[in-house]
């Protein structure tokens, strides 16, 4: 009787307690089935019928190169942000670490992009980039010639730096909260075994806060595989801005061609699905290596 | 060279005051160790002589430089943290060669691993190095601690318990790869313990610390025969010292004697009467359970008294001994006493201390020091 | 109350007299784009419901928004949008999907529509626009069903800074290549600052197309169709119009021209930064701000540049409202219509800034001409532009949209440096792709 | 609370310094919109950056009591309604996420059973999911099922957002809590409720508060949920920001004061919480 | 009623084999000390009975019914964690009142309040109520988690070395509390230590564990005077025992005797002929350093030796005897030896040990049982 009851305890007690997230995401995941039968299809918005036609919407965009553009542009973005994003924003966690007088003006400082909505953020950013804007009064006053900021050939990174100044402090209260997680006593008894500074980040901070800097990643790696708002907001989608979500919104609110747009969506929807398997299952390492609990 | 000395040092927390002005030298090359009760303050000490505490007041001189504002990895130190303080990402061999990867040693690969093994050898977790400290027992991650502190072989080692999770037969022999290790190093370690029997088989200088304050600073024969005061006399030494309440008063013997209140308790008094501070007659009479020696021959001198309880320690028992109102322990290799069988107890002058009843402190400190204690 | 709707509605079963209150007790949903008419509008929907006993609800979005929304909403086919603001091309998809109501039988049904309505005042070019047979071809443009109402119309003019052109002796140019030069003209130093000549939408949409483009192209005899709809906008004459359009952009226009929408052109040339910009008429409202412009009673305005033949074709659009076909209740819906679109809202909507208005009478209301008064010689190009040039430039087609967006694209690589010749054939192409797929082609007559 | 570092001040100043140097990058286009919501609009088109300007309460007083504004830009008055609204759904759904996504994630830190990982990665996935791809499909289904411009759809779809994120960095707080401090909470007596109530909630209560605020932030600036899913009488403040976006013009003044009283709610949260964001002292011994 | 049964339970950790089927019996109401040196699987062995471990084989009693998968929160018990495992964002006090608010016990805010003072009281760690964990020495926290096990009250109390923090003092303290507590509460305790004394004097069962095997279960007099191998006879007694390698010999001694290789060291064999195991002629000699008679005169009978080193011990010395090419440790209250002197050791038959050489096992154990151990 007891053992069948701590069995029970074992096998059903974790279910029981993730079941209400479970129920609310099991509600939400028939939209996501709705969506890929509808990629499926030759829905547009405009026509009141729907055909089944297979895959046509997914060989129509691999034949397309605006496509496998898209695809390039959408991957360079996530690189680049997260490239600076991530780095960036452990150095300011790091600096953030340190209790010094004045740190917790700054902790809160530094925080405050993060709440201004995307959208609004962007078209902020566009009236300080425009060609008589804030930037280039600066640059002007170093004596450079204005910059066509949202132009073609620059449009993509002042859209990465819109993108970095928003999400950095993201990527840093996540740190933050991981280094103030870590015990302390190692970093103690680092410092008595005379570790450079270095030394300790690389051997020390980077590999316990590994769990943490991957869910940084994760997180933004998803956000921006699918950025939309930066790009409507400023460029609304020039050639060079034209990333995957960009496009599927052309496609689907503008061209009516809710299929093609869904097939789009469901083509970044896996390559962001693939792409964080790889992340989680290093997560899965790394919190164990963090914690030396290796099983 | 390393001596390390603390010139009147405070360590406030808040409204603790763990450590309240102490100070001490340690020499160069010499074993001091740090014996004090719980909460002490062994461990704020440490911790300030490695740099980890911040010093409330007071001024700590490493090398006759003063490092009150030097940080802990610009100072040549290595510590044994009383939580042992793995890296838990690493494995044990990763652990210990922690220190010595980084710039201030920077030994590049072969010298790492001579030395990581040679110490998980003396330190006997050899079969340990692939695993992390989660995958440890208690004195597993001791021994790992300790480790990692000696191959790094700094100036000075500071060790805080190092081996209080370890069976008595690898203690002892830690003890003395320990001794090995500082000798041939020439490390000055400053060891803390609450284990007087560690203190005294190790240390060449003995601190007894209580309350944040110090009570003794001496050899180990010092502190053992010539307690300061009734605090360390009661410290050291197992089953602890006896001490009764007694008058000094004038009788007919040739000399001045202690006698307890009910006059159950007689002894001679170690003191002339011209060597006792002025008005000074309440005493507190101190004897080792060793030093008194029990006889069921009530036809003998001694002090009359009944066997109270007898508890088995192997191969010696304690006695208590019931004395009017006190009770005496003694510790004798006899097991055959019964309760309450009438014994006598007898005790040698020179095993008598006197302590101020009021404050404690010992009265004969102005003899000469004893130089009894072994190697 | 009754329900005087749904997709088989027919408006001719509804007789005998006038009456507003013919729908009392239901509720009608509008949606409505930010725009100074719904601002006028709104205040007074309380009038509605008091003359009609129908309530209203009303959902207020800006442009962009309001374009995804509406469709979402009529795409669902569900009727939750009774009434909603829209125009000459987007009305084009919808007769398409066959989102929106017919009005023609209610605005002849005297049961449904009152004897002071006065369809007549309309400006004839403003009731064509929202007309159409649902077949592609130029030839077909304002023929068909009436689908929605007009509230306001836009057609393209040419402001200029009058005090630069007075300053550098120059006229406002009368064809392509005289804006070029007038453009380089007034490219020049101010103050140490940079100042250009011209300025443009160019971002990589339909709109950066349809306004003083699509106009100067129209001007200059191009179409985007030919006949049998197959895509003209590389012909020679095209090519040659776009080469000018955009080297007057390159060289005398915006640094960052491809993300220049509506508001940020409106605001470089309020700012007073620029000299000249082929737009839409009302936006002098905005230049003619003393609060908020820099370049108020400095602009002059003028018809649009004529094209090689002399001819201006200056495109337009209107703001009309139309009825959702699957209303569940169409009766309610025009009541509405007709009272948003009567002589007395439409005045007042003008007087509120609601600009041009689309009535005649409402035009040549003395208290409505005094508003612009001292905005130059704007009264008089505008009455000119509606009664002779202007109409909508796109061939009528339901892909407006993907059309006018690629068409956009292929105008930014131009801007960019490909030649004129190439990108835009590319853009034919893909466009003779998509009217392909669209299944229009079938049905040219 | 003791700090084992004692900073020079060369080290401190360095510090500051970098900091200073970052807050300028994170601040400057606040304060240019905190500026531009005090400023008329023909200072805020000026050619040449103003930084010097008479300020005005106008923007404030046109949005707030709609009242006193041009002929041609009438004031949003509904944006308070926006603001309620963005209010009311985005503290339900980050109470709903907190409800059911923090068990959930102990679950998932402490147990082992089969599928856990799939179960994670699940709820992450939801996060993949573009929002213009599942807001149609979505839309549809909210007219079936009357959830359409109602609070409850919105705070349903808003798990989107919020659930994926709190499971998932909350998880990594559990998982660092040593596991005999549960261990021991356990031979005390408690059942699993207990541990998680007395001892893991509160010793991640620190990663918790920040995470509840990443969450409603991302809420808070979401916009094509409530564009799509809701209607005048549900728009969030976000739709009601972009409303400043006029037909002729963008009446930036106003949008920036717009935007400045957006930010303000999850600004206050940042202060409360921000104390949760220095390690308290139960933090840095959790970690076994 | 508690009563706590193993039988063959093993527990591995992935490859590594912590416990290897170890079956022992805990009586009711008795403490029951599981001795053994670091890493011996006492910790894994303490976890499982706790149900804090998965059991990898075999079977856990309590009260005779099998609770091998019975959750920890079910059981009746309390555990003090080696690693204390206080919850660091209660103060002392909510720490060792959060188990009588457990639903199990369930006490009201004045019986708790009374709880806590009481277990405080005892464990000297009032004025300490009111800080966090971290703001503790390591001392206070180990008698804090000692204090949170207390207050419940539980029927089986598990203490993984509870008091290897505290000194000497008060460790002594915290043994006469401990005994005290269990006699009033009639608490079954299972005593993890890797401290002979300590379980000596606690204990009235000791486990000795090493590698996960029980070497011997029995009483503390059994356990010292009897040890059931080597490996015991070591763990126990410090000085550790001597052991000397001998030849059972045939002499012209009336009896048997032991010889080592050199034959500079001889003693009586303490088993007669008979009852020696056939064959077994290679034997190890134990004898334990107090059992050593020293004497400076070399007239007396006993083996012949020279003082090789002598450590001071506080009373005691240890004083090493090189006898041929062995060093016999010899415990004296004489500190007056001279490095080199020549002495002679004596000891008594009664005193010798007798191990087999090969197994390790302990010749001597089918005799009497020694009865001579204390209270
Ligand atoms: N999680 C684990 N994974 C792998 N091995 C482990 C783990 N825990 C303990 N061990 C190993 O199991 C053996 C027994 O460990 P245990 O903790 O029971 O020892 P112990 O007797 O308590 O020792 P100590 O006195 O040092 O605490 C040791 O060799 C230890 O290294
Ligand atoms: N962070 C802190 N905050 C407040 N008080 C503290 C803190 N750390 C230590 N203390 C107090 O300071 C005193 C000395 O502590 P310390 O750790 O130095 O003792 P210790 O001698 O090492 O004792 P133990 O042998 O128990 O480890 C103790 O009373 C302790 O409670
Ligand atoms: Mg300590
Ligand atoms: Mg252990």
């Amino acid at each position: 009787m007891k053992s069948r009851e701590q069995r029970w305890q074992d096998r059903y007690l974790p279910y029981l307690i993730i079941l209400p997230a479970l129920v609310l995401t099991i509600g939400i995941l028939y939209p996501f089935i709705l969506a890929i039968i509808y990629s499926l299809t030759d829905y547009r918005l405009v026509s009141p019928v729907r055909h089944f036609i297979g895959l046509a919407n997914y060989l129509d965009s691999f034949r397309d190169i605006n496509f496998w553009y898209s695809l390039g542009v959408t991957l360079l973005y996530a690189a680049l942000t997260i490239s600076i994003e991530v780095p960036l924003g452990l150095g300011v966690a790091m600096l953030l670490n340190h209790e010094i007088r004045g740190i917790r003006s700054f902790r809160f400082i530094l925080i405050i992009p993060l709440m201004m909505p995307p959208v609004i953020a962007a078209l902020m950013w566009k009236m300080i980039m425009a060609e008589n804007g804030v930037m280039n009064y600066f640059i002007g006053l170093i004596g450079a010639a204005p910059v066509p900021w949202l132009a073609n050939t620059y449009s993509l990174l002042s859209i990465v730096l819109i993108d970095v100044w928003l999400y950095t402090p993201f990527c840093a209260i996540i740190l933050l909260a991981g280094l103030q997680s870590l015990p302390k006593e190692p970093y103690e008894s680092a410092m008595v075994d005379r570790a450079s500074g270095f030394f300790v980040f690389r051997r020390l901070t980077l590999p316990m806060l590994k769990p943490f800097l991957i869910l940084a990643i994760l997180f933004r790696t998803i956000d921006s595989l699918k950025m939309f708002d930066l790009v409507y907001a400023t460029t609304k989608g020039s050639h060079s801005t034209m990333l995957m979500q960009v496009s599927a919104y052309y496609e689907a609110f503008r061209w009516y061609n809710m299929g093609k747009s869904l097939s789009y969506m469901i083509v970044i929807w896996v390559v962001i699905f693939i792409i964080s398997r790889m992340l989680v299952s290093w997560w899965n390492r790394a919190m164990q290596r963090a914690t030396g609990t290796e099983r | 060279m390393s001596t390390v000395v603390l010139k009147d040092v405070h360590k406030d927390y808040g409204k603790v005051k763990a450590v309240r002005g102490i100070s001490f030298e340690c020499a160069d090359r010499e074993i001091l160790a740090i014996l004090g009760p719980s909460g002490a303050g062994k461990t704020s000490t440490l911790k300030m002589i490695a740099g980890l505490e911040s010093i409330t007041m007071g001024e700590i001189f490493e090398n006759g430089r003063l490092v009150n504002f030097l940080p802990p990895e610009k100072r040549n130190t290595a510590m044994v943290f009383e939580s042992y303080a793995l890296y838990p990402h690493l494995s044990v061999y990763d652990n210990i060669a922690f220190p010595l990867r980084s710039r201030s040693v920077q030994l590049k690969g072969e010298s790492i691993d001579a030395r990581v093994l040679e110490v998980a050898d003396m330190l006997q977790i050899g079969p340990l190095l692939g695993r992390k400290p989660a995958e440890l027992s208690g004195g597993q991650k001791q021994r790992v601690a300790l480790g990692r502190a000696l191959a790094k072989r700094a100036e000075v080692l500071l060790l805080d318990e190092p081996i209080s999770h370890l069976d008595a037969k690898l203690r002892h022999h830690m003890r003395r790869e320990l001794k090995k290790y500082q000798q041939a190093l020439n490390t000055t370690v400053i060891y803390v313990t609450h284990d007087y029997l560690e203190a005294l088989a190790l240390a060449s200088t003995i601190v007894v610390l209580n309350m944040g304050v110090i009570h003794q600073t001496g050899s180990p024969g010092v502190v053992y025969n010539r307690p300061a005061d009734t605090f360390v006399a009661t410290l050291i030494g197992q089953p602890r010292i006896n001490l009764v309440p007694c008058r000094i008063q004038n009788t007919s013997a040739p000399e001045l004697e202690c006698i307890s209140g009910d006059g159950s308790f007689r002894v001679p008094c170690p003191l002339p009467a011209d060597q006792l501070p002025s008005g000074c007659r309440e005493v507190l009479v101190g004897i080792r359970p060793q030093f008194l020696q029990l006889t069921p021959n009530l036809d003998d001198d001694g002090i009359a008294g009944e066997i109270y309880v007898s508890e088995y320690m192997g191969t010696d028992s304690i006695v208590e001994v019931k004395v009017g109102d006190h009770l005496l322990k003694v510790l004798t290799k006899e097991h055959g006493y019964r309760i309450a069988q009438a014994v006598k107890l007898q005790v040698l002058k020179k095993d008598i201390m006197l302590f101020d009843a009021q404050t404690g402190k010992n009265l004969l400190n102005h003899r000469e020091p004893d130089a009894s204690h072994g190697s | 109350g009754k329900q005087s709707g749904g997709s088989d509605f027919d408006p001719a079963s509804i007789t005998g007299p006038f009456r507003w209150d013919r729908a009392a007790g239901e509720t009608i949903k509008l949606h409505l784009n930010k725009h100074p008419f719904t601002e006028s509008l709104v205040p007074t929907l309380d009038e509605f419901t008091e003359l009609t006993g129908i309530a209203v609800e009303y959902s207020i979005l800006s442009e962009e928004e309001y374009r995804e929304k509406i469709i979402i909403e009529l795409s669902s086919q569900s009727g939750s949008v009774d009434v909603f603001m829209t125009g000459p091309f987007t009305e084009w998809s919808y007769v398409r999907a066959g989102w929106l109501e017919p009005l023609e039988s209610y605005l002849a049904n005297p049961a449904l529509t009152n004897e002071n309505y006065d369809p007549d005042d309309f400006f004839p070019v403003c009731l064509t626009a929202n007309r159409w047979n649902g077949k592609p071809g130029y030839s077909n443009y304002g023929l068909g069903s009436q689908w929605a109402i007009p509230v306001q119309v836009e057609t393209y003019i040419l402001a200029f800074r009058k005090d630069w052109a007075a300053d550098l002796q120059l006229t406002p140019p009368g064809n392509y290549k005289e804006y070029y030069r007038f453009a380089k003209a007034m490219t020049r130093d101010i103050d140490g600052r940079r100042v250009h000549g011209v300025t443009a939408r160019g971002i990589g949409t339909w709109s950066t197309i349809a306004t003083g483009f699509l106009t100067g192209f129209a001007s200059s005899g191009c179409r985007d169709f030919d006949d049998q709809m197959n895509c003209t906008i590389n012909s020679p004459e095209a090519v040659a119009f776009t080469e000018i359009w955009i080297r007057t952009l390159k060289e005398s226009g915006p640094l960052a021209w491809t993300s220049n929408s509506w508001y940020d052109t409106k605001e470089q040339f309020e700012s007073g930064q620029y000299g000249m910009w082929l737009t839409v008429d009302f936006f002098a409202v905005g230049f003619e701000n003393l609060e908020k412009s820099r370049i108020a009673r400095k602009v002059g305005y003028t018809l649009a540049p004529a094209g090689p033949d002399g001819k201006i074709r200056s495109n337009m659009w209107t703001w009309a409202l139309a009825v959702n076909r699957y209303s569940r209740q169409k009766l309610a819906s025009w009541l509405f219509v007709q009272w948003a679109t009567s002589k007395e809202q439409l005045r007042a909507a003008a007087l509120a800034g609601n600009w041009n208005p689309s009535r005649q009478s409402v035009w040549d209301d003395p208290q409505v001409a005094s508003i612009t008064a001292e905005w130059d010689n704007y009264r008089a190009v505008v009455s000119e532009n509606l009664q002779n040039h202007a109409s909508v430039c796109f061939t009528p087609q339901p892909e407006v949209p993907a059309i006018g967006d690629r068409w956009a694209r292929a105008l930014q690589e131009i801007w960019s440096g490909t030649d004129a010749q190439i990108a835009l054939d590319r853009a034919a192409a893909d466009i003779d792709r998509i009217i392909e797929k669209s299944g229009m082609k079938a049905l040219i007559q | 609370m003791k700090q084992a570092q004692q900073y020079s001040s060369k080290r401190q100043i360095l510090i500051w310094l970098a900091l200073a140097g970052y807050a300028v990058f994170a601040l400057f286009p606040l304060i240019w919109v905190v500026m531009m919501s005090f400023k008329s609009h023909i200072d805020i088109i000026s050619p040449i950056p103003k930084f010097i300007f008479t300020p005005s309460l106008d923007n404030y007083k046109a949005i707030l009591f709609g009242g006193q504004s041009t002929q041609y830009e009438v004031g949003q008055t509904d944006f308070l309604l926006y603001f309620k609204n963005s209010c009311i759904i985005t503290i339900s759904a980050v109470l709903l996420s907190l409800l059911a996504g923090v068990p959930a994630a102990y679950a998932l830190a402490r147990y082992r059973f089969r599928f856990k990982d799939d179960i994670a990665f699940t709820f992450l996935s939801f996060r993949f999911a573009p929002e213009i791809a599942v807001i149609i499909p979505i839309y549809i289904l909210y007219q079936k099922l009357h959830l359409y411009n109602t609070y409850v759809g919105l705070i349903f779809v808003y798990q989107l957002i919020t659930l994926p994120l709190i499971v998932w960095i909350i998880r990594g707080y559990f998982e660092d809590i040593s596991v005999e401090i549960e261990q021991a909470a356990k031979l005390d007596g408690y059942s699993w409720w207990g541990v998680f109530t007395k001892i893991a909630l509160p010793l991640v209560k620190p990663g918790l508060a920040s995470t509840a605020v990443l969450a409603f932030i991302f809420a808070w600036n979401n916009f094509i949920f409530g564009l799509i899913l809701g209607s005048s009488d549900t728009y969030p403040s976000t739709v009601g920001t972009l409303g400043f976006i006029s037909y002729e013009s963008v009446l930036w003044g106003q949008m920036a004061a717009a935007t400045v009283i957006t930010i303000l709610p999850p600004l206050i949260l940042a202060v409360f919480i921000q104390k949760y964001l220095v390690r308290g002292l139960t933090m840095g011994a959790i970690r076994g």
